[in-house]
């Protein structure tokens, strides 16, 4: 066994009295790739992000490179040491230029080359089999293209540990069959790669050996043979846990129904029909850039579609502002949670009740203080957020909080309709699983509820019917009941 | 509980800071050879009372001479004077300091105002409670001041600068007037008295435009320029504020115009030398803005003490023509002629 | 040449507001295009160009700095003060003096602003309001006039009927091109301006490129007060007043935006030039000394509105998500 | 916790005053007289509407800077009127009441709908509003007879109290509740807070604007009435040099540059402490060039303090990072 490239010795972490990491010990050897893998809230981001010297595990914790202990592991230094992380949000610069995307952190004189850079960028992407203008501004991407930039970065920076995150949560099937082949040739060159997924069926085709982490706790470590689905879905989650289905029963009860007729807004989508039966759950599921939320946008009325109209229980509605979208009952739980939906450096309460501040406020149409906290303690207690205090700031609350406190926004509004846009996404499974019993309990109360979500095993579980979109376009429209994951992928990739 | 701690830290720090600065400052970081006066002076018998000098801008060169000058006057007279006024353009705090300063009880008020009118409800306010209230240099309306210690009458005023203007370039020919901050009333009114003279007494000047410069030598170096290329026939360009034959010769001497365009009107000596030494500038008027300022002390003590001033001509000390018109105005027509030759013995 | 159109839109159409006021002014009065003139508006412009090039890169880096006004008082005065002692022998070494002074003034708000993380703007106004108030407690209003021998009028010395301020401006603009373009530390200026974190993680220090930034203002104000001094051989303490709202406006206006990250020099030159040529214009076009205030706001607005127009397209949403270290937050 | 943690800090801004107005009234035998109290409380009304009108735009994220030359564009038209033409008050304060409404119109316009930075927009309505007030008065300031307009600058209700305190305390008291309790006062705080986000959870971002811009202009018109009553007069640049001093009284009652954080209570609370310290010094006969000193460095002074509360002092970090580097 030739000596670990790297050794992590009872690394423990914890944020003001929150224990994250409790006494990791792994260690990986060059030309391994290594899949590093747990649920939400397990401890991986941060294992990373000490490894990466971005931070500092507490005392006692030891990091050995090549055998020998590294003391202080900062940035600088673990960039210089070779090791390069291709982060979940990429973390790259939408204000330069490609070529200097790739270039960033790995220069070496003081004095800049835009043009070597162009050559030297273009080079790595040859080598990787991908043809982009290395003189664009990286924003001029798509986010897929983006995500081969950050991995030609890595490259580029002859990194002999490259730590990927999630590095095809973006990626067209052919661009994931691009990264394997990559990864197979920076492992033959011995380049260690610890690589970070859910999707079990990549880590089996891909990974060496698997390393499990399970609420900050180091689990096991194997070879990929000694690991099948069924016992790495048992060491992750650390009890018998499958998607519990959660279809609805007698759908279209009183026949009145949501619907949205012939929607149109170049380039993203276009005539895109559909209608919500009574107590359905109605799935929309397609690749990244298949126009989903800007299908839920132009409904809720961020956008405004060239054409089409909304139906709501017979009667047609008008929508040209978010709030005639929010008086007609039509609320939109956003994608980006960071951008569009938390009000950041604002307290609980006000992120509650931002929605319907006329429903907290006296006759005097004066926002009252009682009112606003009755409700918020309502919704802290019906959907179980823990959290400091209901006027502690958003973000001290952990993602799935967050979600619950958005969630409990648009239900304080009084929805008839709620379109949720990757609700679960960062969100640990236990919220997960809250989440999907409370979209279904809400439309067995009438409400008519419209999940968009790009995780299959999601939209199968949770809605009854599902309409796939490729390109804008309406692909086809599946009752989730016979169909499989395999299909419904096939069909979001070909159509 | 650590963040009331935080609040009281900040007043002891805010305490000991007020403390450093009120005790006559003793070994202050590097004072340049400037004469420390400190603001209010004790001398050693029972002073008769304090008197203000207000000034509406003490930044400008053409206060701050004057504040050793004015200090010294009011010493003689056996009074405490306090020199202050607003470091910039700013009525408001114009007005809040003088509000303070009838609060302190001062016996007498000489202030310089960037207007006539703005100040008047606050110093009619003063009168009421009996203190002396002396303009200077801007003249306000006169039921908001007591006395106006004027050099001479404003029309007047206009008079050396037009001379300055015939003395640069004789009768006839086309000039510019550049002025300072466009709402000074003083500077606008000269202005007008200017031009009126100019043109009764000499019909073939021609005034071409007139331009402002916020007391800025950059802005006021352009301004000239751009009037020289505006105008290319232009003669002379009247500085209408103290600080303008500086830049306006510099001006001249890049454009290659000595001889041909002459820099005149208002200005300081010392700022007047260099144009007089390239030829830029031949002739310039001032007054001695310290003297003046002096006066408006003198004028102050001799209020407060009841000396009595008959209208006509009057004899104070250091003020050989002094002078009483009806309508409480007083005037010490003291002005200069500078030329090359006198030029160098003035220094302000 | 499409890139060049798509990518420098907004600088087209400043060109466009320029060659119009231009045109208005040049058909009042065709001296405006003389040889002179331009040169006169180059020149008279040269100072606020060279440090609007600095307020760009503060801007660039999320910052803004409203005590440039202050420090160029302070500079000019010691620049002069200087100069007046050894009788104006050696002007290089009075223009170094400058922009020391100037870049001590800069690291001064650099280090409050980094060390003690208050937005900028208000820690420049509190040391706008000290540096002044010093200036003025120590020279009590007197100016320093009569500056004599070779470093009076340096500024002004002409070569190729150019003056030396103008030839400075350029260099300016080329070492800015340079240091911004061309080197480590103006990339990394650039890359924490647009994604703060992702610096972090590529190892660059944010902190660094704002006390760079900060510090390269320092130096340009010095550099300029310097040259003031010389083209006009006086120096008074109020010097300077409102410079730090004409530099953030020419910044602006040629594009560099307050949430950081995007620049263009070619762009603040265009903007200053813009408010050089309203100045020149409003004498030359013979537009009455009351009306010039409300033609300047007038121009200031039309230049910025249509620039804004111009990309009105991308819902441009300012990113402020407040992110606090190591908070479980931030786990997901 | 902002709610609590800014009542905190309003305690603590009203500690430092009364421990300033008991140090000013020991240092200087003048300054306890009850005139000077309520000349002091009548300095602070001018400043005071200026800095509503600019903790409002703060607020909202922006930043009004046209709000000095608004008012004296005010003061100029109130002069015009009331001065030159004669009118009778309350017709001429209601016709250039609506006139400043419509410049707030203009700016709003140029924010909300162009899209233009806030700053930079009312850099550009800063030099139209001083430039039109120039136009109207030729440059010479616009006498108004004395009697027409004193009520508002120059009357002391029951001999004692100026009438413009009467009349700021409620317009603060109204500004305060509609911006802590009503609907579109709430919005704006979202708005201030992130733009985006406040459209996606439905609020009118264009017409929320419009509303601070047209409350700024009020706040200006306010500043406009009671101080061109105090000069009997109007001018177009009297109001200018005041801009500036707003920011920094806001910043100081703990408004945020950044947009969406302080109070309407703590600005005021700002402005207090600045004009107790400029009214105090004025009383000690300190020269003026050190009172500016004495205001920038108690601004920075307090805003490091307020900054230091959870995270470890920047100086400690500092001295951590030189051992880090010195091993």
């Amino acid at each position: 066994m030739s000596t670990p490239l790297l050794e992590l010795k009872n690394i423990s972490k914890s944020y003001s009295s929150v224990r994250v990491l409790n006494n990791i010990n792994f260690s990986v050897v060059p030309g391994e790739v290594r899949a590093l893998v747990g649920e939400n809230g397990a401890g991986k981001s941060t294992t990373v992000k000490i490894i990466a010297g971005v931070e500092q595990p507490d005392s006692g914790g030891e990091i050995y490179y090549n055998g020998e202990l590294i003391h202080k592991m900062t940035v600088k230094h673990s960039l210089e040491l070779g090791v390069s992380v291709i982060y979940q949000d990429l973390s790259l610069f939408p204000n330069l230029s490609v070529a200097e995307n790739i270039v960033k952190g790995s220069e070496k004189k003081f004095f800049v080359g835009l043009n070597t850079y162009k050559k030297q960028a273009s080079a790595v992407l040859e080598s990787l089999g991908v043809d982009i203008d290395t003189s664009l501004l990286l924003s001029e991407l798509s986010i897929g293209k983006q995500q081969l930039v950050a991995i030609a970065r890595a490259m580029y920076s002859e990194a002999k540990l490259i730590i990927m995150d999630e590095p095809t949560s973006t990626l067209s099937s052919t661009e994931v069959e691009l990264l394997f082949d990559v990864i197979a040739r920076l492992k033959e060159s011995g380049v260690c790669i610890i690589y970070i997924s859910h999707k079990l069926d990549e880590i089996f085709t891909v990974a060496d050996s698997i390393t499990v982490l399970r609420d900050g706790e180091h689990i096991e470590t194997g070879a990929i043979d000694t690991f099948d689905q069924e016992k790495l879905i048992k060491l992750m989650v650390g009890r018998e846990l499958r998607f519990v289905p959660f279809h609805g029963t007698d759908i279209g009860g009183s026949g009145t129904t949501f619907s949205v007729n012939n929607f149109t807004l170049e380039p993203y989508f276009r005539n895109i029909s559909f209608d919500v039966r009574e107590r359905e759950v109605f799935g929309i599921t397609g690749l990244v850039g298949a126009g989903r939320s800007e299908l839920a946008q132009s409904i809720f009325g961020i956008r405004k579609a060239s054409s089409g109209e909304i139906f709501l229980g017979g009667e047609k509605i008008s929508i040209s502002h978010t709030n005639d979208a929010i008086q007609a009952g039509v609320c939109y739980l956003p994608e980006d949670r960071r951008t569009q939906g938390l009000l950041m450096g604002q307290t609980v309460t006000r992120n509650t009740t931002s929605a319907n501040l006329r429903g907290v406020s006296n006759k005097a149409s004066l926002i009252s203080g009682q009112k606003e906290k009755k409700v918020v303690e309502e919704y802290i207690e019906r959907l179980a957020i823990k959290l400091p205090s209901i006027e502690s700031h958003i973000e001290r609350l952990s993602g799935g909080n967050q979600q619950k406190v958005l969630i409990s926004r648009w239900l304080n509004a009084g929805p008839r309709v709620l379109i949720v846009d990757e609700p679960t996404t960062g969100v640990d499974v236990g919220t997960k699983q809250e989440i999907h019993r409370l979209l279904r309990e809400l439309a067995n109360n009438g409400v008519f509820i419209v999940l968009i979500s790009s995780d299959l095993l999601e939209v199968l579980a949770v809605s009854d019917r599902v309409l796939v979109m490729r390109n804008g376009n309406a692909a086809d429209l599946v009752e989730t009941k016979s169909a499989s994951q395999e299909s419904i992928m096939e069909k979001s990739l070909l159509g | 509980m650590k963040k009331v701690i935080s609040v009281i830290l900040a007043m002891l720090l805010l305490v000991m800071s007020f403390a450093a600065c009120t005790k006559p400052d003793d070994g202050k970081t590097t004072t340049p050879p400037v004469t420390e006066a400190p603001q209010v002076t004790e001398p050693a018998g029972e002073s008769k009372g304090t008197i203000a000098v207000v000034s509406y801008v003490t930044s400008a060169p053409y206060f701050a001479f004057g504040k050793s000058v004015a200090i010294k006057a009011g010493e003689d007279r056996g009074y405490d004077v306090i020199w202050t006024g607003t470091p910039e353009v700013d009525t408001p705090g114009l007005i809040d300091i003088i509000d303070n300063l009838i609060e302190q009880g001062v016996d007498a008020i000489c202030l310089a105002s960037g207007d006539t009118s703005s100040v008047v409800p606050s110093t009619k306010k003063a009168m009421e409670r009996g203190i002396k209230v002396v303009s200077f240099d801007l003249d306000i309306e006169a039921e908001g001041r007591d006395a106006y210690a004027g050099l001479m009458d404003l029309a007047e005023l206009g008079i050396p600068q037009v001379e300055s203007l015939v003395a640069s370039i004789g009768e006839e020919g086309e000039y510019a007037i550049l002025t300072g901050v466009l709402t000074n009333e003083f500077l606008n009114s000269r202005i007008d008295y200017v031009t009126e003279y100019a043109e009764e007494h000499y019909p073939g000047l021609k005034l071409v435009t007139i331009e402002g410069q916020n007391e800025d030598p950059d802005e006021a170096y352009a301004a000239a320029q751009n009037i020289l290329t505006a105008y290319p026939e232009v003669k002379a360009i009247m500085s209408n504020v103290s600080t303008g034959v500086g830049p306006i010769s510099r001006a001249i001497e890049d454009a290659g115009k000595i001889g041909e365009v002459y820099a005149c009107g208002q200005s300081s000596p010392n700022l007047a030398k260099p144009g007089m030494a390239s030829g830029a500038c031949v002739s310039a008027i001032l007054w001695d803005t310290a003297k003046w300022q002096e006066w408006a002390v003198t004028i102050a003590a001799n209020l407060i003490e009841g000396v009595d001033m008959p209208v006509g001509k009057l004899d104070i000390a250091g003020f050989p023509d002094a002078e009483r018109i009806e309508g409480n105005t007083f005037y010490f027509y003291e002005t200069f002629y500078f030329t090359p030759e006198n030029i160098n013995d003035f220094d302000f | 040449m499409t890139k060049l159109i798509k990518y420098k839109k907004r600088e087209m159409i400043l060109v466009l507001v320029l060659l119009l006021a231009s045109f208005i002014i040049y058909s009042i009065s065709p001296q405006f295009v003389s040889s002179v003139n331009i040169i006169n508006v180059f020149n008279n412009n040269a100072l606020l160009g060279i440090m609007s090039l600095g307020m760009m890169m503060v801007i660039v880096t999320g910052n803004i700095d409203v005590s440039v006004g202050a420090s160029f008082a302070v500079c000019n005065m010691v620049v002069a003060a200087y100069a007046n002692n050894t009788g104006g022998k050696n002007p290089f070494v009075a223009v170094l003096i400058g922009m020391l002074v100037g870049a001590a003034l800069g690291a001064v708000n650099g280090i409050f602003v980094t060390l003690l993380r208050i937005p900028a703007i208000v820690v420049t106004l509190g040391t706008m309001n000290i540096f002044r108030g010093i200036l003025y407690f120590i020279t009590e209003g007197r100016w320093i006039e009569g500056l004599t021998g070779p470093f009076l009028g340096f500024a002004n010395r002409r070569v190729l009927n150019i003056p030396f301020a103008v030839y400075m401006w350029i260099a300016v603009i080329v070492i800015t091109y340079i240091l911004l373009y061309r080197t480590r530390l103006g990339r990394n200026v650039l890359a924490s301006g647009g994604n703060k974190e992702a610096a972090r993680r590529a190892g660059i220090e944010p902190n660094a490129s704002t006390l760079t930034a900060f510090i390269y203002l320092g130096i340009l104000t010095g550099l300029a007060a310097s040259l003031s001094a010389s083209k006009l051989g006086i120096a008074q303490p109020s010097n300077g007043l409102g410079y730090e709202m004409t530099l953030i406006a020419a910044a602006v206006i040629g594009g560099t935006l307050f949430s950081g990250g995007t620049a263009s020099i070619f762009g603040t030159f265009l903007g200053m030039l813009l408010l050089g040529i309203i100045d020149n214009g409003l004498v030359l076009a013979r537009v009455p000394l009351y009306w010039q205030d409300l033609v300047t706001g007038l121009i200031i607005i039309l230049a910025v509105a249509s620039s804004a127009f111009q990309s009105f397209s991308k819902v441009r949403s300012r990113r402020k998500t407040i992110k606090i270290e190591g908070d479980p937050a931030c786990q997901d | 916790m902002p709610r609590l943690n800014k009542k905190i800090e309003n305690l603590g801004l009203i500690l430092l005053f009364v421990v300033l107005f008991i140090f000013f009234a020991f240092s200087s035998k003048h300054f306890a007289s009850l005139t000077n109290i309520m000349s002091l409380f009548a300095q602070m009304v001018e400043l005071g509407f200026l800095t509503l009108g600019m903790a409002v735009s703060m607020l909202s994220g922006g930043m009004d800077l046209s709000i000095g030359a608004l008012g004296s564009l005010g003061t100029v038209l109130l002069a015009v009127f009331i001065g030159q033409k004669g009118w009778p008050l309350l017709p001429a304060i209601l016709l250039v009441f609506l006139l400043m409404l419509l410049a707030g119109l203009l700016n709003g316009f140029l924010v909300a709908y162009l899209k233009i930075q806030s700053m930079l927009a009312t850099l550009g309505t800063q030099s139209l509003f001083t430039g039109i007030g120039l136009v109207i008065s030729k440059g010479i300031t616009v006498r108004v007879p004395e009697e027409s307009m004193r009520i508002f600058g120059r009357h002391l209700v029951f001999g004692v109290i100026p009438f413009q305190i009467l009349l700021f305390i409620p317009v603060v008291i109204a500004v305060g509740i509609y911006i802590s309790r009503s609907i579109s006062g709430r919005q704006i705080y979202l708005v201030g807070c992130n733009e985006e986000a406040a459209r996606f959870t439905g609020i009118n971002v264009k017409r929320t604007l419009m509303k601070v811009y047209l409350l700024s202009a009020a706040m200006a018109f306010f500043a406009a009435l009671v101080f061109s009553s105090r000069i009997s007069s109007g001018r177009a640049d009297v109001l200018n040099s005041k801009v500036l001093e707003t920011v920094t009284a806001a910043v100081f009652g703990g408004v945020s540059t950044l947009g969406g954080v302080g109070t309407i209570g703590g600005a005021v609370l700002g402005v207090a402490i600045i004009t107790i310290v400029s009214n105090g010094l004025d009383m000690m006969n300190v020269s003026q060039f050190l009172q500016q000193v004495i205001v920038g460095s108690l601004l920075l002074i307090t805003l490091a303090l307020r900054n230091l509360k959870g995270k470890t002092s920047p100086f400690v970090a500092l001295r951590n990072k030189v051992c880090r580097r010195i091993q």
